[in-house]
């Protein structure tokens, strides 16, 4: 009884986690100044957010044939989003686009 | 719960969308469109919960395995577009 | 709650396609449709559409975006503004708006049981499934037997666009094969070491899991078509990352082209066969002395040749647009 | 719940006349491919609206659940094969722009109009 309520604690806690990782995520990926460092935030967080989510959905749903397919549905993923950061930020450099520097004391330009 | 997490999801699928419509770069639109990706993902597989279709996780497992090939593709139109730039600009 | 995730989602839909509408830059554009895609795959998912939501995503999120590159590689990506003046366009649209809007208050509200789609064969089909194919995927059931003559003639419909891409881009393509492809298309994307190590990684099990949705199709959601679009993507997700003529030597366009061929045939060659054991065309309850077995063993063999078909035209396709050159 | 139960049908027009304006008014011949996929994905959206039953699921036959109510499988076989065909097609009048392009040097159709008409 304990151990099935510790259980949905934790499942609760890493699923309230991961939304607000992939909320802050978004957030990120808008108001960041350029495509780096908006990648940056969204990878990052969407990595992590990711994992969280599908975590707390495993513990919920116990040793079963579901559990295996989440946790292949987090491998892929986890392979994924980041390999995908990677190739996104080759293609932006490819083409040429230049990381913002701004300077001490400019203002928001956003 | 779910729910708390599937609307968490959404709000941010509403943040990658602005970021996608904002005046903003291609390559700032491929990374909304790879966001969406995996929100969508994250979406199923707590939709599938919340309908107890755990048999359903199968479109979540699809989404994650293709989500990755668009943007490669990008990736190679990119670079292909920039291969050709460099080659006319050395013929002329 | 679930009504409003998809009011939400529908709405995310129309102000995308706003969006795309709005964009000049195709490339863009074309990044918003894979957008689009994903949410309109997400309320086919919330609509209990499992099945369409799978193929919607391998074809819609995958291909189609994989595709659209492509042939944008041969075109300008930038669209210029119409002079044309298109306010006559803007009046027909807005009045054809406001009468479909008009008409769409006849209609039975959504997930209304008694509205008239759910009256007539759709009961028939999911309470007469278990006993005359047992199969529990009635989306299958229904796409492979009892409707088995629609599934014919769209196999043939995608079995005749692949052969209309090919004669329309494929003449001179040989030649420019034996001449030096441009090099990126040699390299793909080899010199990029964590794309390439990733997707050779991820190639195995997209066609894995295609396979998978090939067989399991009469118990979850898949199919022929879904396995088809998937097999496909991770083959194109090899030719991405490994270049065009690495994923030619694995796979040669001859055997796409039979596995094109062959699809098409198994699926006559099934309904012949019912005709041959006394059955009506397509009737696979003739196949076998026992009438579940002989559906089962239909559904299968339909089913593979739907597969074989679709992944073949789709990869065909892909590479026909890989190997022309821009003019 | 009442006021929102049209609400996938007055989205699904929309979507159909913005997709047919975009294939009316804009002279770019991808744009105009991209404008009939949303036309065509505005009819997907129409059928698969069709088939929800309240209270129903996925028309996967469960062995563990009696009396269960099943949406409507008819509309999503419909328009599962219609997808991939809308894909063959879309692919086929992508090869039909890349060799107007090819002949013309450009796929706006003002443009082409003029140069035929010289």
């Amino acid at each position: 009884m304990i151990g099935s309520l510790i259980l949905d604690i934790l499942s609760w806690a890493l699923l309230i986690g991961g939304g607000a990782l992939v909320f802050i995520g978004g957030v990120g990926a808008l108001r960041m100044p350029d495509v780096y460092t908006r990648m940056h935030a969204a990878s990052i967080t969407d990595t992590l957010g990711t994992i969280c989510v599908l975590l707390g959905i495993i513990l919920q749903a116990g040793l079963s044939f579901a559990a295996i397919k989440l946790a292949a549905i987090m491998i892929f993923l986890l392979l994924t989003t980041p390999t995908a950061a990677y190739a996104l930020a080759n293609a932006a450099r490819l083409a040429g686009v230049v990381p913002v520097r701004r300077a001490a004391g400019e203002g928001d330009s956003s | 719960m779910y729910y708390a997490a599937a609307a968490a999801i959404l709000v941010t699928m509403v943040l990658a969308l602005a970021r996608a419509l904002l005046d903003s770069t291609v390559y700032d639109r491929v990374l909304a469109a790879n966001m969406f990706g995996t929100k969508t993902v994250l979406l199923l597989a707590v939709v599938a919960f919340l309908y107890g279709r755990e048999d359903l996780l199968d479109l979540a497992l699809a989404y994650a395995l293709i989500n990755f090939i668009s943007v490669l593709a990008v990736l190679k139109f990119v670079q292909d577009h920039a291969l050709r730039h460099r080659q006319t600009d050395g013929e002329t | 709650m679930i009504t409003l995730f998809g009011v939400f989602l529908l709405t995310l839909l129309v102000i995308t396609t706003v969006g795309i509408v709005r964009t000049q830059n195709l490339f863009a554009a074309i990044m918003l449709m894979g957008i689009f895609s994903l949410q309109i795959a997400a309320v086919f998912f919330i609509l209990d559409a499992a099945d369409v939501a799978l193929t919607e995503a391998a074809v819609g999120a995958g291909i189609a975006t994989v595709l659209l590159l492509g042939a944008l590689a041969l075109l300008d990506d930038t669209e210029r503004r119409g002079r044309r003046a298109s306010r006559l366009a803007a009046v027909v649209v807005a009045a054809g708006t406001l009468l479909i809007l008009y008409a769409t208050f006849d209609y039975p509200r959504l997930g209304d049981p008694a509205a008239p789609v759910h009256q007539h064969v759709a009961p028939w089909y999911i309470a007469e499934t278990p006993r005359l194919i047992d199969t529990p995927n009635v989306v299958t059931a229904i796409l492979a037997s009892f409707r088995g003559y629609d599934t014919f003639g769209e196999v043939f419909v995608i079995f005749t666009a692949g052969i209309g891409v090919l004669f329309i881009l494929a003449n001179g393509a040989d030649a420019a094969r034996r001449s030096d492809l441009p090099s990126s298309d040699v390299q793909g994307l080899r010199h990029h070491l964590v794309p390439r190590l990733v997707g050779r990684l991820l190639m195995p099990f997209l066609v894995l899991f295609g396979l998978y949705i090939q067989f399991h199709g009469d118990f979850g959601p898949g199919g022929g078509f879904q396995a088809g679009a998937l097999i496909s993507a991770g083959l194109i997700l090899y030719a991405l990352v490994e270049g065009e003529r690495a994923a030619l030597r694995l796979v040669p366009q001859r055997v796409l082209t039979l596995l094109t061929v062959a699809g098409a045939l198994l699926f006559v060659g099934v309904g012949c066969a019912c005709m041959l054991l006394g059955g009506n065309f397509l009737d696979y309850s003739a196949l076998s002395a026992d009438a579940v077995a002989g559906q089962h063993l239909g559904i299968l063999l339909v089913e593979i040749g739907v597969g074989l078909t679709v992944s073949g035209v789709l990869l065909t396709i892909f590479h026909t647009f890989a190997a022309r050159e821009r003019a | 719940m009442a006021v929102l139960g049209l609400y996938n049908y007055w989205v699904f027009a929309l979507l159909l006349m913005i997709g047919l304006y975009v294939v009316i008014s804009r002279e770019n011949l991808v744009k105009k491919l991209i404008g009939l996929s949303i036309f065509q994905s505005a009819v997907f959206l129409l059928y698969i609206s069709m088939d929800k039953v309240d209270g129903g699921t996925a028309p996967i036959l469960r062995a563990d659940a009696e009396n269960q109510l099943y949406s409507n499988p008819l509309p999503q076989v419909l328009i599962l094969t219609a997808i991939v065909v809308g894909i063959a097609t879309l692919a086929l009048g992508l090869a039909i722009a890349v060799r107007i392009n090819e002949a013309y040097g450009t796929i706006e159709e003002d443009e082409l109009l003029e140069m035929d008409r010289e």
